[in-house]
């Protein structure tokens, strides 16, 4: 298999290493080093891909990050991905490659009926259409416009390859290795700077590796080649290809883009597919070059027609002719270039330049190869449909506003210069403001904002020599600053090809009664009339603009289109450039894959897990695991083939009935000591604290300082100065950061100290009847009795050998026992406590069972603390203290907060005893009023009582307290439920709380 | 990424940091009379400029400090940190 | 006005185009208005509209410093919803999704309406009960709403992570089936043109540098094209609203806030309707373009930025891919940020103001599009009438003195923590 | 057995990721059996820190590390330290120089999971996750971070060869090493 367009020996490819591949379908090779793109257009392949709206034929257009058009399917690797820049992809073997957004193939696609119909889809034409009837819309319309939508096809598999992130510092990042990034990392190198040189493409050099110049005596490409070779040696330079800066953020930090290993035919198991580097550098040089922008011209979008600079990048690169008969269409000389480059390898192209005929370096060099120039020439539109075949050229008269000589010329190819756009993205993204400069028609970078330095193509220096010394100058000068050395480096002697002055032209004017589609942006098919619609129809700001024709919004944003847009509304509103203005550049400067961004945190490491010391033994037995926060909670214990509601009734009833155990580690413990901890404590929570005896422990309140509920725990003195607090799970970091608030900021007088201890301690709860029957047998030595240890009593021992802590306090109020042991002996105790309790017929329970437990007591949790109440809401009221000051307490005393039809816990039992109450369930008189039905409460916690055996509810309702006694009906549209219900007090178990005293 | 200065650690990456918001909102003394008026000022109410904001930060995986933080709130820019006991102009 | 239809499209095919009218005029500012509405985002746009539909008033000026839909209405991901447990908000809400219902007909401008319904996803059963709860209160107060179990879920977007290697299962959800999305800039380019031809004066590039007050009471404003009388005017700035309010020597329980969102790039429609993830912050639809438009957390600081940073975007999509693991290999596109005004109880306000003439219109959040239409059409009438109408009764500014506040979330003041 | 540390049934000795033919890899261990406790001197305390000895050792200033063969005193932030030693004397060595009037001291030898982690690679494991700048963080200091969205203290206790002991909270264990781990399994890791 020949490839027709493959040349014998130029190029930076592999021509020893043959990579097969297939592009629909098709089995084709290419080399080692290829892209899709050079390969396909090796093997003469120019037709890939069907634009957005009209479904015209696309090829490609350019070579690397500019390419509007040739993105495809592309499968490797055992995964199919969908837009992917065919002129960026790296070739592997067995890739396949297929076009996007056409139907049934890219040659005969039915879509392409879009075009025929052009006339019809104007810039912004859905906005006046499609409202009649009206249910066509949602019915018919819609899903039409949605199933043309999108380009590729988004797999839906999961992705095994690992995305790694790395977190860099360095004094200079360097983005770009052209000539002018080169330089500065030389330099910056060896004054001893920790430089980073990141290169967007696989190869280094950037121009040089096409330009035809030379530096030292020694051609672009090896004078780029030495210099790499000898900055990768040096031990403070870090060197990367693939490597794609995409962003520059905030405080000088850069996000970079590697592209690891999708280049490699083989990979180690846990080498990253892609990595994100975040990049905080001293300083950032921006040499990111320019992007070559075209003219505009009737069918312009025509497969076969190509940027001129790709042309010559495929040629010198890859060795690859984008056609056998070129025609050059250019403003400027650097398209001579690409001219001489045909014509070094035999083909003979037609130069057409905008520009009358005058001479320079190249203009001169050309002549004197015999090539054909033709000035004051340019392309009307160009034939063929799915691959040019010939141009409509014509001769423009002196205000090139018509045409002096209309002819059609055969041709394969087109290669387009309008002169170049330097890539001012991160500049713009650090916060630069840019200007416009009237002499490259382009905006560059103005005063840095951050520590950014543009320099070269990125800057408008054209020339090779100013970009060296740009570069050289920049990178000495920044780095010297930083690392206070400054190597004298000579700037290499330049031989390059001197240009002469570009045409402010970009755009050809049809001639009378031709009316073919001039593109702006090729992606999204705007065109120049769909640019004059909005602007006629008053969408005048840049902003409207780009909205309403969508200019510049596809893949590719508008790297090859914004300029040419800019210019055309400049044009039609009679302003110039810099006022009509730019739309914003934002990162990223190419899309980046989500999974980069992402990193690691993905499936079961999406958030860090938190583990108690027992969690084995949860696992070991059963237990079904319920997430709080980022802990993991036994929910219950499951035996046989119980479920949820049975083994927590199952469990619940043992405590009521036995003794139970539950793992409470995870409560939050604060350490709090000093001098001042009982004033502290006195001013954190809303009761009082002055007088809370050592060894004696307190249920406490906090509030926000907007009055509501922010978290409740007991706290235990400890000794004189210090205090053992507890804290929910949920908010047991909230309560640590807010405590160290007020003691470092607003009350910085106090003198103490506040530490969590969540960890240092594994907490179990023993709660039950049978409780200080077993708590005994753990203690053989303590005395336990009611005297001796009695309700919110405090005890330290020894358990079994290892320093414990005993509690007496009660969430399930039953006879209770919290046990905090070190972490390291949590296991140790819950085994102890497993094999002593056994006798007393001790099971463990978890939070499901807790939960039935603390509602049937009345006892307020989460659901009922949802960041709305206030203490009197939850019946906490008498917690507050009117005689002292404490957070919040000011807030109490509004009006909304002392209605008396506010909402108040209440329980509630249903009439028949048997139906639960589904939670969320709202609280009505009538459950078949008319909607809107007033709602009088909701509930907030239901269980299956396991005292009384039917179901019971906490619920915060509407002058609750003088509710009780009356009927009402809990809905639950959603369930389709409406159970009669009986309001009673919240405390339904053992309302006086003897259990826990007894 | 921010990167502040913490006056204790040194520049650090904003994700060592958590937000605490206006640190020019003073809470009223306890224990001291204060009008509504006052009190829902303090709770509620922000002056939230544009430009130059005095703010909270906690260097939470960190020296767990709360500092202050004069920062443009249009560009980002940090003029200043400082420990919460000291003043920023 | 040049009404806009199919038969209009074809017959300006055939004259090539040349002849459709400007959408709206760009008139210099006259000296005095009835009414002025200085913000020409969504919100201002409407309201004009509502003011010179419903209320007769067409001597009205809109005041825009830059370009009209260039803050928040063209910076949104377009979602449409009145799933609101608080009354207040669902009721208003509700209302403004009639107004919806009816808004490309009634503006002749395809605004795109696709009620296509919204998921929010629920990882516990805490978690479902809270959504019955708000579920339950939208369906007494009228408005659809669904539990869906796991199963049913599933079915819905059976492209989520339902496999055992997730480390928050999905339990289930709560579906406004009736929820949906919109064309942003449409809605403010359909409210504009309309208001247009009722005679009101949309005037952008205009800055307002200050304001008349005199004994209490608005007389006018100045801006940098020249002062403007005014008998009333209504303030619609979304994340300006504090640099204004200082102007007045006005301080509002308000933080400006920045908020990012982003787009993929655009594949083939795998997703319909928009589903939010319950254990982390984002939210996801796919435009009608085929881009997976996302969006999540605040970046935490006060900001006035319109960008952001890209450690927000890194935990936004962290919960994407906690979601949808496929969402791995597509590539994003775009990011930007919105400025948003962060009230202290995540409700909006709309009300009259202490100074007579001046009223207010702020506090959205994070979500003002919503609320476009019913938000216009309330503040239209509490300016035209010179009191609020029912339906913001309790989105006033004293809320947060008496008590009554709307905090569906139960997060307070700290508008920071999303 | 009374005691179970937080990575007993995790950390599996052997050879793990890319470490094929490769000379550098990480050496990971559990360090555990170490005491550990918090030493806060209060804010109206008076007392100077520049003659306070524990194990012979100061108490070190901002982000360094005083050290003996048994003990290692961390700075933590403004008047905080945290003592982690093999001496099972330590806390008589503290009680005996500090006073309960000036310094709070807690014990929290049971409320941190570390791992130690060794060899020339070592900082590019900890850049995988932690957003500190590694440079002139040599032998001898220390700091708090993050590591993913863990919160995290790595003591730097020798420069050559490269070895850190990384500090987390307890509960995270499981979590920390799997993230540690899965940062080293790219370039081949240890596991003693």
């Amino acid at each position: 298999m020949s490839q027709p367009f493959r040349l014998n020996k130029e190029g930076l490819i592999n021509r020893n290493k043959k990579i097969s591949f297939t592009f629909n379908g098709k089995k084709l090779f290419g080399y080692e080093g290829d892209t899709i793109a050079s390969a396909l257009i090796a093997n003469g392949i120019h037709l890939v891909g069907r634009s957005f709206k009209y479904h015209r034929p696309r090829g490609f257009f350019g070579a690397g990050v500019e390419e509007p058009n040739a993105k495809l399917q592309v499968e490797f690797n055992g995964h199919s991905e969908p837009n992917v820049n065919a002129t960026e992809m790296e070739l592997i073997e067995g890739l396949s490659a297929t076009s996007q957004n056409c139907w049934p193939s890219v040659n005969f696609d039915v879509g392409a009926i879009n075009n025929f119909l052009k006339m019809f889809f104007p810039a912004g034409f859905y906005y006046k259409t499609f409202m009649w009837p009206k249910s066509f819309w949602y019915k018919i319309y819609e899903p039409f416009i949605r199933k043309a939508a999108g380009l590729g096809v988004a797999s839906i598999e999961k992705d095994k390859e690992r995305y790694e992130h790395k977190f860099e510092y360095c004094d200079l990042l360097v983005t770009g290795s052209g000539p002018s990034g080169l330089a500065s990392a030389y330099a910056a190198a060896k004054n001893g700077a920790k430089v980073i040189l990141a290169e967007d493409k696989p190869r280094f050099g950037g121009t040089l590796l096409t330009d035809d110049v030379s530096i030292d005596n020694l051609s672009g490409k090896d004078w780029a080649e030495k210099i790499i070779t000898e900055l990768k040696s040096m031990p403070n330079v870090t060197v990367k290809n693939r490597s794609q800066v995409f962003g520059y953020y905030d405080h000088n930090m850069l996000v970079m883009f590697e592209r690891v290993s999708d280049h490699l035919e083989k990979k180690s198991k846990f080498t990253p597919r892609q990595r994100l580097w975040y990049i905080r550098a001293k300083e950032t040089i921006l040499s990111t070059g320019s992007i070559e922008r075209p003219i505009v011209f009737g069918n312009n979008d025509t497969p076969g027609i190509f940027l001129s600079a790709a042309a010559k990048e495929y040629m010198k690169v890859y060795g690859v002719l984008v056609g056998k008969k070129p025609l050059i269409f250019t403003n400027n000389d650097s398209a001579y270039e690409t001219a001489l480059e045909f014509k070094k390898n035999n083909v003979e192209p037609i130069i057409l330049d905008t520009r009358e005929e005058h001479s320079s370096e190249l203009i001169d060099e050309a002549k004197s190869k015999g090539i054909d120039i033709r000035f004051s020439h340019g392309v009307i539109v160009a034939n063929g449909y799915k691959k040019v075949k010939s141009a409509k050229i014509g001769k423009l008269n002196k205000d090139k506003n018509s045409f002096e000589k209309i002819e059609t010329v055969d041709c394969d190819c087109i290669c387009v210069s309008g002169f170049w756009t330097p890539s001012v993205h991160l500049a713009s993204q650090s916060g630069n403001k840019l200007k416009y400069e009237e002499k490259i028609d382009a905006f560059i970078p103005d005063k840095k904002k951050q520590h950014e330095t543009s320099v070269g193509s990125a800057n408008g220096s054209f020339t090779l020599e100013e970009s060296l010394k740009n570069g050289f100058e920049n990178g000495s000068n920044l780095s010297a600053k930083i690392t206070d050395t400054k190597t004298e480096i000579a700037i290499p002697n330049v031989n390059e090809k001197k240009y002469g002055a570009h045409d402010k032209f970009w755009c050809m004017p049809l001639p009378k009664n031709e009316n073919p589609k001039r593109f702006v942006d090729f992606q999204n098919d705007v065109s120049v009339s769909d640019i004059e619609i909005a602007l006629r129809e008053g969408y005048r700001s840049i902003e409207h603009v780009k909205r309403y024709t969508t200019l510049g919004m596809a893949t590719d944003q508008g790297r090859t289109s914004n300029l040419n847009g800019l210019q055309l509304v400049s044009n039609i509103e009679n302003k110039i450039v810099p006022e009509v203005g730019h739309t914003t550049f934002r990162p990223p400067f190419t899309p980046i894959t989500i999974g980069t961004i992402v990193g690691r945190e993905v499936g079961m490491e999406y958030m860090p897990t938190r583990k108690t010391p027992m969690h084995e033994w949860h696992e070991k037995n059963n237990a079904v695991f319920v997430d709080a926060g980022a802990w993991k909670r036994p929910r219950y214990y499951k035996q046989g083939n119980e479920t949820l509601f049975e083994a927590s009734k199952r469990e619940a009833k043992n405590v009521r009935e036995n003794v139970g155990i539950c793992d409470v580690t995870t409560l939050g413990k604060i350490d709090i000591k000093g001098p001042d901890a009982a004033e502290f404590l006195n001013r954190v929570y809303t009761n009082a604290w002055m007088k809370l005896p050592v060894g004696k422990a307190r249920y406490g309140l906090m509030l926000r300082e907007d009055g509501i509920v922010m978290d409740d725990g007991t706290t235990t003195r400890i000794s004189e100065n210090h205090y053992h607090m507890t804290t929910t799970t949920a908010q047991a970091a909230n309560v640590l950061s807010h405590l160290e608030y007020y003691l470092q900021i607003v009350w910085p007088e106090l003198n103490v100290n506040a530490v969590s201890t969540t960890e240092q301690w594994a907490g179990a709860a023993i709660a039950g009847p049978k409780s200080r029957d077993m708590l005994s047998k753990l203690y053989p030595d303590l005395d336990v009795s009611n005297d001796a240890l009695p309700f919110m009593g405090y005890k330290e021992a020894e358990f079994f050998g290892v320093p414990s802590r005993i509690f007496r306090i009660s969430f399930s109020g039953e006879l209770a026992y919290e046990i905090n042991v070190k972490s390291d002996h949590g296991m140790f105790m819950w085994e102890k406590m497993m094999e002593v309790g056994k006798e007393f017929g001790n099971q463990p329970y978890g939070t499901e069972a807790l939960s039935t437990l603390r509602i049937e007591m009345g006892h307020v949790a989460g659901p009922e603390l949802d960041g709305r109440t206030i203490p009197s809401d939850v019946s906490l009221n008498g917690l507050v203290s009117k005689k002292k000051d404490f957070i919040g307490k000011n807030s109490l005393g509004r009006e909304a907060f002392n209605v008396e039809s506010r909402q108040k816990i209440v329980g509630l039992i249903p009439i028949d005893r048997k139906s639960s109450i589904p939670e969320g369930s709202h609280i009505v008189q009538d459950q078949n009023a008319k909607l809107p039905n007033p709602k009088l409460g909701h509930v907030s916690s239901s269980c299956w009582s396991v005292e009384n055996n039917n179901p019971f509810s906490l619920a915060i309702m509407k002058d609750g307290k003088n509710m009780i006694g009356k009927k009402f009906f809990a809905v639950s549209p959603l369930k389709n439920k409406s159970i009669e219900v009986e309001v009673i007090s919240s405390h339904y178990v053992d309302p006086e709380g003897k259990r826990v005293r007894s | 990424m921010l990167y502040i200065k913490c006056p204790y650690c040194g520049l650090r990456a904003q994700k060592e940091f958590s937000y605490g918001g206006d640190a020019t909102v003073k809470r009223p003394n306890i224990n001291e009379e204060v009008s509504s008026e006052d009190w829902d000022n303090f709770v509620y109410m922000r002056k939230s400029p544009r430009g130059k904001h005095i703010e909270l930060w906690q260097h939470i995986a960190g020296c767990r400090q709360w500092i202050k933080v004069q920062r443009d709130t249009a560009t980002h820019e940090i003029f200043q940190t400082a420990k919460v006991t000291e003043e920023i102009r | 006005m040049q009404k806009y239809s199919v038969f209009s499209l074809i017959k300006n095919a055939f004259s090539n185009h040349q002849n459709w009218e400007v959408a709206w005029k760009d008139p210099t500012p006259k000296s005095e208005y009835d009414v002025v509405i200085i913000g020409g985002g969504g919100h201002g746009l409407a309201t004009a509209y509502y003011l010179a539909k419903e209320h007769n008033i067409r001597n009205v000026a809109i005041i825009e410093k830059g370009w009209i839909g260039g803050g928040n209405v063209g910076r949104n991901t377009t979602i449409i919803r009145s799933n609101f447990m608080y009354d207040a908000n669902a009721r208003f809400n509700e209302f403004g999704m009639d107004l919806w219902r009816n808004l490309s007909q009634e503006l002749n401008f395809n605004v795109m309406f696709s009620p296509r319904g919204i998921i929010n996803l629920a990882h516990s059963d805490a978690q479902m009960n809270a959504y019955a709860r708000r579920g339950n209160s939208m369906r007494l107060n009228g408005i659809d709403a669904k539990l869906l179990d796991r199963d049913e879920v599933k079915k819905l977007i059976p492209m989520a992570d339902f496999s055992d290697e997730v480390r928050f299962p999905i339990f289930g959800g709560l579906m406004q089936p009736s929820a949906g999305t919109a064309r942003h800039d449409a809605v403010a380019w359909g409210y504009a043109r309309q208001a247009d031809d009722m005679g009101v004066d949309i005037i952008q590039h205009c800055e307002v540098t200050g304001f008349d007050v005199v004994n209490g009471k608005i007389k006018g404003i100045r801006t940098s094209r020249g002062d403007i009388k005014a008998k009333k005017v209504g303030l619609c700035v979304a994340g300006s609203t504090n640099i204004l309010a200082e102007k007045l020597n006005m301080t509002l329980p308000i933080e400006t806030h920045v908020l990012q969102a982003c787009v993929s790039e655009p594949v083939k429609p795998l997703l319909d309707g928009v589903v939010t993830f319950g254990a982390g912050h984002f939210y996801i639809s796919q435009s009608d373009k085929g881009e997976m438009v996302m969006g999540g957390d605040l970046d935490g600081y006060n900001s006035y930025a319109q960008r952001g940073n890209l450690p927000t975007i890194q935990h936004v999509l962290t919960g994407g891919l906690a979601l949808f693991p496929f969402l791995s290999r597509l590539k994003m596109l775009r990011t930007w940020g919105g400025i948003m005004d962060m009230s202290m109880d995540g409700s909006p306000i709309i009300d009259k103001t202490h100074i007579e003439g001046l009223y207010l219109n702020c506090g959205w959040c994070y979500g003002g599009f919503k609320s476009t239409p019913v938000s216009g059409w309330t503040f239209a009438h509490t300016i035209a009438q010179d009191q609020v109408h029912e339906l913001n009764s309790e989105l006033r500014l004293n809320r947060f003195s008496t008590g009554h506040l709307l905090d569906e979330k139960g997060l307070g003041t700290k508008t920071w923590i999303g | 057995m009374k005691n179970v540390s937080a990575l007993e049934n995790i950390h599996k000795h052997g050879l793990f990721g890319n470490h094929d033919s490769k000379d550098e890899i990480i050496n990971i261990k559990e360090i555990k059996d170490i005491l550990i406790y918090q030493i806060v001197k209060y804010k109206k305390s008076l007392i100077s820190i520049d003659k306070l000895k524990i194990d012979n050792l100061n108490l070190p200033q901002t982000l360094l590390v005083s050290s003996n063969v048994n003990t290692r005193i961390l700075w933590m932030g403004p008047d905080n330290w945290l003592v982690v030693s093999k001496n099972r004397e330590i806390e008589k060595s503290i009680l005996e120089n500090l006073s309960h009037d000036d310094f709070a001291l807690t014990d929290l030898s049971h409320s941190r999971t570390i791992l130690e982690l060794e060899g020339s690679l070592v900082d590019e494991v900890l850049k995988k996750g932690c957003p500190l700048n590694l440079d002139g963080l040599d032998e001898g200091k220390c700091s708090n971070s993050a590591f993913h969205a863990i919160t995290i203290t790595i003591d730097f206790i020798s420069s050559n060869p490269r070895k850190v002991r990384v500090f987390a909270l307890r509960s995270f264990g499981e979590s920390l090493y799997h993230s540690i781990t899965d940062a080293c399994l790219e370039f081949g890791y240890k596991a003693e």
